[in-house]
């Protein structure tokens, strides 16, 4: 078993995750203010878009923040119940949870996508979520999608028979 | 007379099926025929490739390509077709979304090779002889195809000019565009040749869709005796038509089965998976995490489902490769000093 | 319902008393206890003032071994379940604590991953099998015997997992579904001396004296632990403190005893007979036969 | 399509990028000269600069003087949260000649600065939300807002001192308002109390009046026994529906005469009087409290014997003879009324200390709550004013618990903020009574307001004990003689540094305040927020406090927090203010970020009318189309979202703004 203390005193490039998040006008991205004017400190990987709602949130948003470099996906919405559009983040819930099955077939860990609901008092939460899932990203290494056109060459120069 | 329009059909990764379709304009193929001078065909006729490359570049009025692009000798005539033609236009599901071909970029190409020439009950391969691409024989090498990693769409290799959609296009759809091309009055480019907007605006159902529809079991054809006159979503089934371009008129449908969604989405649609995916989950009738899980574990093969005809041209493209999973993560301080 | 029983060493001590009850107990009520193979020390008192570490490895151990078995934990004596509830506690909360205990059983080939849960006699007969079904099995209702409820420290400080911190009433719930009468007073959760008789005598006997003549004062019969330690010091020094403040005299039994003789068991059973103030008069006196 | 009048075409696109430093609040983090160097570079920004503070007016005049003289036609503002001064930026842009929609505000105060260490992530941080602003402002189309009429009337919901004051207050400005009250009378906690501190002026003499003209006002609609149970519509036009609980009384016939309690076959009174707090009995019919308003007696059918077996001699209907008031046949009742602003003064409740056991609350009898005490000392309460203990006899000595359930890491870890007052007025009054010891026992004197010290100061002066100390219980548990029968409250003396055993005649718990156990149900009802305490969640603590996240619905009173007397009445003398300034500009401007459905490109498939809880979607079965009717629609985006052939659009998030967004956020150095 390799000695915790060595293994930190050995200087690291420390993977730093990308991650895009949603959140609702009315709850999470209050939570977020909340988190701001309560001067809470936490990992600066997040970069926030702000909806109406969650309910807003289309999975081809979380897709093409995939494709385009992110290592990790963060929805923000009410409360179950506590919805400003009364049901919006129900709607989210269920195609969020259609849209992990999907991520996974597609070999994108469930870790990598999460839906949090955190209400306008949940500063805190903020902190919390945000910092976690960056370690847990972190954890997980990036995501690195290469596309299809970015890996025809190197295969096909590689394969003679002897 | 004047001289008729150059023009070219080539197969690439795909069934043939989009041939068929050409043949079956049955007689309007004679009107079709007569209006243009077809310089390459390999399926019908015997043109070989050095004849083409032979033609001066943009001598072909329009090319009628159709098939995903699997390997490189796919992509080289891709290449070579593009430089002839005027039009490049992608014919049918596979040269325009990646089709049903396509699918195979759920799996690494290590993976299909594997299954192909070693697991495959039908395989006596004791050798372990795989594809090459390029065998040395006699003191000489033989140049062959190499296999990509993914599957691609026409228009992710070479520039496409108009897309023909369906698997196959409807004869309707073909003529239509051909009619189109040939009239001289070109759409812009990029376009599809079919109209813009979901295949429901003309389902002969489309009345028998209830309003306030609420799902609480997904259903698979072969499950259920399907009425014939209701709408399929409202009876559980997996019914891409709301996310899919209208224009060939539903035969599915008519045949009393669902649309699986072959003509891709509409132009204002990036991803026709997600936007049909968002739909129809949202209309799951349940609140609880348990009880939409429950009803979701009937649709096994979401992306099969979701992304048949289109994962190549989807914004994901394929399924993350393995080869790019990270080797040992960095420990960050942060976590193990979590809790303090 | 089966369990992983942990008896720790007062129970097969001082404690026999308590182990010779509620095991007749959980027979009676058709739970099964399946005696922890291999088990050890559970940490408490000495390891835990000296080298807290270690003693984490060894509740550490005994979890493992319940977490191998896919059970649950009995652990009757109120340090054992503190040390074993402190332990999971402190893994979760402290990742090097964790990491050390992890390494440890590593070492010797285990593993723990916090499956386990540490469950008190009292919580089980609550929560699992509940009242109802114990008062349908008594036999011999205890006929209004007035007893004082003692929980002493352990069982719900600092983790409350299945009563009040400040007034746990578990065992008052419990006794009286066998008819007894709970004797209402303030002290059924103050220090019961600890091991201060031995350390420092007089404080020791003054916590033992308030005790005893508070539930004295309100009428109690008998006294109800549920830590042998409690027992112990409550019992054996009533001579003692007697003789330091004023002389009282008042069973101390462990509630297991009082359960399993309202379930019918024999007095000499379940440890009733090794009394040092025997508790025959106070049932004759009820005409609660004992025999 | 919106009519537009007025807006030229923008032409290209033309922007300006705005870094505001908020002195050192976002420059000290965010290095903003680098950041307005980046924008400078990026496609279509015609001026990028840094400012000190942009919200201020010479920060507004720099983003006009450019639109002027750069011919900008987009601006990005990177300063503070968009919910604290989209509006200011938005009408500068205005004023400057261009459609304020056209501009985009980046969060780097709330979401960067504050709440990153290092200022190297924050700056690359804050490159990246420019970068996503510039793309997505270059796609902003011009909106407009929509104007709304109002209705001019208000609902108040809660009739203690607080819904009080705010209803005379706008019925005094000529408006119409709904005084909806769950309990039979109004008045509330404070007409529960004996005096007020610190003048200890009588609490029923200053109420009582204004509950009467209440009762009386010609533009107040008092309905009490009553609830809301629906709220729809929004901000300018609300529908509420209030349900009116049978009082088995005919308001209108009810003249207050009260002959009916007399008569009744009951000659003591039977159930725990609730305005007493159950220290005395009351009959199945009873007036809650000799002043309340509405003069209506009312029936408790869970022990009038006539709901019971219907056997009874019905006295009471006899007394009430010809006027026949009584009808036990009276059903619930439900009403709609239509309102333009809503004031929520609902209130608090008080702890129950019988979460926190070692104060011996339900345990020990002589153990008061400091209500329950309030209620003694009441000339009208159960004992006429007599400070006694349950058997009657007089205290001779009372110690007060101060914080039970406040500022307690076990039960609520808030200061009530009214405690340390209500105790001292108790102390003077109990010592006043009894002449007993009176000992306090508190953790911090809590006395900030006018006239708070100096009362805390007459106390010391009038001989009542201050132990600093938090109690660890309170027990009958004597080890001296002098304790035998005593309440003895143990407590460490945190001045004298030893741990006190004192032993009283009677405890009373100055318990704390905590939110109405419905205030969830009630936040949702009216769609606002809740602080995680449970309190409702103001707009912004200090420049909207009495505002919600929801346009028209407004807070007073404790419902927001723990506050006193003046406190609550300032606030709702706010909230009406509030209130009255928004009915009386007559239309309220509504954001424009409706969703619409492009009629040509729909298919008519349906997806999206369930999705809409407004019903704000229709099918047009002419056309066989969806159709979003726009003065339903909220703007939540969720059938944009779900529409499977992107036929649906939303105003201000529109799909492609959003990818831009979501394209710029991924840009890394």
């Amino acid at each position: 078993m390799p000695d915790l203390h060595t293994e930190l005193a050995r200087p690291q490039a420390v993977f730093e995750p990308r991650i895009v998040a949603f959140f609702c006008n009315w709850c999470t991205y209050l939570a977020a203010d909340l988190a701001g004017t309560s001067r809470m400190k936490y990992a600066p990987n997040v970069r926030v878009v702000r909806l109406m709602c969650s309910g807003r949130v289309d999975p081809q948003f979380v897709l093409a923040a995939f494709a385009g470099g992110a290592d990790g996906v963060l929805i923000g919405g009410c409360h179950p119940g506590d919805c400003h559009y009364q049901e919006g983040n129900y709607k989210t819930l269920r195609r969020f949870r259609l849209l992990q099955r999907m991520l996974r077939q597609m070999g994108i860990e469930y870790e990598r996508c999460r839906l949090e609901w955190i209400s306008a008092a949940e500063g805190d939460r903020v902190r919390t979520v945000i910092n976690d899932m960056v370690e847990k990203v972190r954890v997980l290494g990036p995501l690195d999608l290469k596309l299809p056109e970015e890996l025809v060459e190197t295969i096909l120069s590689e394969e003679v028979a002897v | 007379m004047a001289e008729k329009p150059k023009v070219a059909f080539y197969w690439c990764a795909s069934c043939g099926g989009c041939e068929e379709a050409v043949v079956d304009l049955a007689e309007a193929i004679l009107d079709v025929v007569a209006a243009v001078d077809i310089v390459f065909w390999p399926v019908a006729l015997d043109f070989k490739r050095h004849d083409v490359a032979a033609m001066p570049d943009g001598s072909i009025f329009a090319t009628f390509l159709n098939g995903a692009i699997r390997t490189s000798e796919q992509e080289e005539m891709a290449h070579l077709l593009r430089r002839k033609s005027k039009a490049l236009v992608a014919l049918g599901s596979c040269s325009h979304l990646g089709g049903i071909p396509g699918l195979a970029n759920l799996f690494d190409r290590e993976d299909i090779f594997k299954a192909v020439y070693l697991e495959s009950p039908s395989t006596v391969n004791s050798e372990k002889v795989f594809p090459v691409t390029r065998y040395p024989h006699d003191g000489q090498s033989v140049d062959l195809p190499g296999f990509h990693t993914s599957v691609r769409a026409l228009d992710q290799v070479v520039s496409v000019d108009y897309y023909i959609p369906g698997c196959p296009p409807t004869p309707k759809i073909f003529h239509a565009a051909v009619q189109t091309l040939l009239s001289g009055e070109l759409p812009p480019k990029g376009t599809v040749l079919a109209p813009d907007h979901a295949l429901c605006d003309e389902c002969l159902r489309k009345d028998t869709k209830p309003e306030k529809l609420s799902i609480t079991e997904f259903k698979r054809p072969q499950q259920i005796l399907i009425d014939e006159q209701k709408c399929l979503l409202a009876q559980g089934l997996l019914c891409m038509g709301p996310a899919t371009r209208a224009g060939c008129e539903a035969p599915c449908v008519a045949g009393n089965m669902p649309c699986t969604g072959c003509c891709g989405p509409t132009s204002r649609v990036h991803d026709q998976g997600a936007k049909f995916l968002s739909s129809v989950a949202s209309l799951i009738g349940a609140k609880d995490e348990a009880e939409i899980d429950r009803i979701l574990d009937a649709i096994p093969d979401p992306v099969g489902t979701l992304y048949r005809y289109s994962l190549p041209s989807s914004l994901l493209q394929r399924k993350r490769l393995k080869e790019t999973s990270p080797q040992a993560p960095a420990v960050s301080s942060e976590v193990l000093h979590a809790g303090h | 319902m089966k369990f992983a029983y942990y008896p720790g060493c007062s129970l097969r001590g001082t404690g026999r008393a308590y182990e010779e009850s509620l095991l007749a107990v959980f027979r009676a009520l058709d739970i099964e206890l399946e005696e922890l193979d291999d088990w050890n020390c559970c940490g408490a008192t000495t390891y835990m003032s000296v080298d807290e570490l270690t003693s984490y490895a060894l509740a550490g151990r005994n979890l493992a071994l319940a977490e191998r078995k896919r059970q649950d934990i009995v652990a009757p004596c109120a340090a054992c379940y503190l040390v074993l509830n402190k332990t999971q506690h402190y893994m979760e909360d402290y990742p090097e604590i964790k990491l050390t205990v992890t390494r440890a059983l590593a070492a010797i080939g285990l593993t723990y991953d916090n499956h386990v849960r540490v469950r008190h006699p009292l919580d089980i007969l609550l929560n699992d099998v509940g009242l109802k079904a114990i008062a349908a099995k008594v036999k011999r209702p205890l006929k209004g015997l007035k007893v004082a409820p003692y929980y002493g420290c352990q069982i719900v400080r600092p983790y409350s997992t299945f009563d009040d911190q400040r007034n746990p009433t578990s065992m008052d719930r419990l006794l009286e579904a066998c008819g007894a009468k709970m004797v209402h007073y303030s002290l059924k959760t103050r220090c019961c001396g600890g091991s201060q008789k031995g350390t420092l005598p007089e404080i020791g006997l003054d916590l033992i004296h308030y005790l005893l003549s508070e539930a004295h004062k309100y009428g109690a019969e008998a006294i109800a632990t549920v830590c042998p330690l409690c027992q112990f010091n409550l019992e054996s020094f009533q001579k003692e403190s007697g003789d330091r403040h004023h002389p009282i005299s008042i069973p101390v039994v462990y509630f297991s005893q009082l359960l399993a003789l309202a379930l019918g068991a024999p007095a000499n059973k379940i440890g009733l007979q090794r009394s040092l103030v025997p508790i025959g008069s106070v049932l004759a006196e009820k005409e609660i036969a004992y025999a | 399509m919106r009519d537009l009048h007025g807006w030229p075409d923008p032409g290209p696109i033309r922007i300006g990028v705005y870094v505001c430093h908020c002195g050192a609040n976002i420059a000290g983090t965010v290095d903003v000269r680098a950041i307005s160097e980046y924008a400078a570079s990026l496609p279509g920004v015609a001026v990028s600069r840094d400012y000190k503070y942009m919200c201020s007016d010479p920060g507004q005049a720099l983003i006009k003087d450019d639109i002027a003289s750069h011919d900008l036609n987009r601006v990005v503002v990177a300063s503070c949260s968009p919910l604290l001064h989209e509006l200011t930026f938005r009408r500068a842009l205005n004023a400057a000649g261009i459609n304020p929609f056209f501009l985009q505000m980046v969060n780097i105060r709330e979401h960067v600065s504050w709440v990153h260490l290092d200022k190297r992530a924050a700056t690359e941080k804050t490159q990246a939300l420019i970068r996503a602003a510039v793309r997505r402002v270059s796609l902003h189309k011009p909106l407009q807002k929509r104007r709304v009429p109002i209705n001019p009337n208000v609902l108040v919901v809660g009739g203690g001192i607080a819904g009080i004051h705010a209803a005379l207050t706008l019925a005094d400005a000529g408006k119409q308002v709904h005084l909806v009250e769950r309990e039979p009378t109004i008045g509330g906690h404070m007409a529960m109390f004996d005096k007020t501190f610190p003048t200890l002026d009588c609490a029923a003499c200053i109420l009582t009046p204004k509950m009467t003209a209440v009762g009386s006002h010609p533009n107040i609609a008092l309905r009490t026994y009553s609830e809301v149970v629906q709220v729809d519509g929004y901000i300018g036009n609300y529908k509420v529906k209030i349900k009116r609980k049978p009082r088995y009384i005919i308001d209108e016939l009810c003249l207050g005469c009260q002959e009916c309690i007399a008569a009744c076959v009951y000659k003591e009174g039977k159930a725990p009087d609730e305005f007493n707090l159950g220290l005395s009995k009351r009959k199945p019919v009873y007036l809650p409290f000799p002043q309340a308003v509405p003069q209506k007696v009312v029936i408790d059918p869970e022990t009038c014997i006539e709901f019971k077996s219907g056997k009874c001699k019905k006295t009471c209907i006899e007394a009430c003879g010809e006027r026949k008031a009584i009808d036990f046949k009276q059903k619930e009742t439900f009403e709609e009324i239509e309102v333009g602003a809503i004031i929520l003064a609902t209130g608090f409740k008080t702890f129950a200390p019988v979460r926190n056991p070692n104060c011996g609350y339900g345990r020990y009898q002589n153990v008061y709550t400091s209500l329950e005490v309030e209620r003694l000392i009441n000339a009208s309460g159960p004992t006429s004013g007599e400070v006694v203990l349950r058997d009657g006899k007089r205290p001779h000595s009372v110690g007060i618990i101060h914080c039970v359930g406040s500022r307690d890491a076990n039960t609520n870890r808030w200061c009530s903020k009214v405690c340390c007052m209500y105790s001292l007025k108790l102390a003077h009054l109990v010592k006043e009574r009894t002449g007993a010891e009176v000992f306090n026992f508190y953790i911090d004197m809590r006395t900030p307001g006018k006239g708070y010290e100096e009362f805390y100061d007459r106390l010391l002066d009038e001989g009542v004990h201050f132990v600093r100390g938090r109690v660890a219980e309170v027990s009958d548990w004597a080890v001296h003689p002098s304790e035998e029968g005593k309440l003895v409250i143990r407590a460490e003396d945190t001045l004298a540094g030893f741990v006190r055993r004192i032993p009283v005649d009677m405890v009373i718990l100055s318990v704390g305040l905590e939110p109405q156990a419905d205030a969830q149900d009630v936040r949702r009802l009216f769609n606002i927020s809740c602080s995680s305490e449970g309190w409702f969640l103001e707009r912004h603590p200090k420049l909207a406090p009495v505002s919600t996240f929801t346009e028209g619905v407004f807070i007073a009173g404790a419902c927001q927090g723990p506050k006193d007397i003046p406190e609550s009445v300032a606030q709702a003398g706010a909230a009406a203010a509030e209130a009255l300034a928004l009915i009386d500009a007559q239309f309220v401007e509504m954001e424009p970020y409706t969703a619409s459905v492009l009629e040509e490109e729909c298919s008519g498939c349906k997806s999206c009318i369930p999705l809409c809880p407004y019903q704000a979607i229709a099918f047009l079965e002419d056309k066989k189309k969806a159709s979003v009717n726009e003065v339903l629609c909220k703007g939540c985006g969720t059938c944009v979202a779900g529409c499977p052939s992107g036929s649906i659009q939303q105003n201000f998030f529109e799909d492609e703004e959003i990818f831009a967004e979501i394209e710029g956020v991924l840009s890394y150095a």
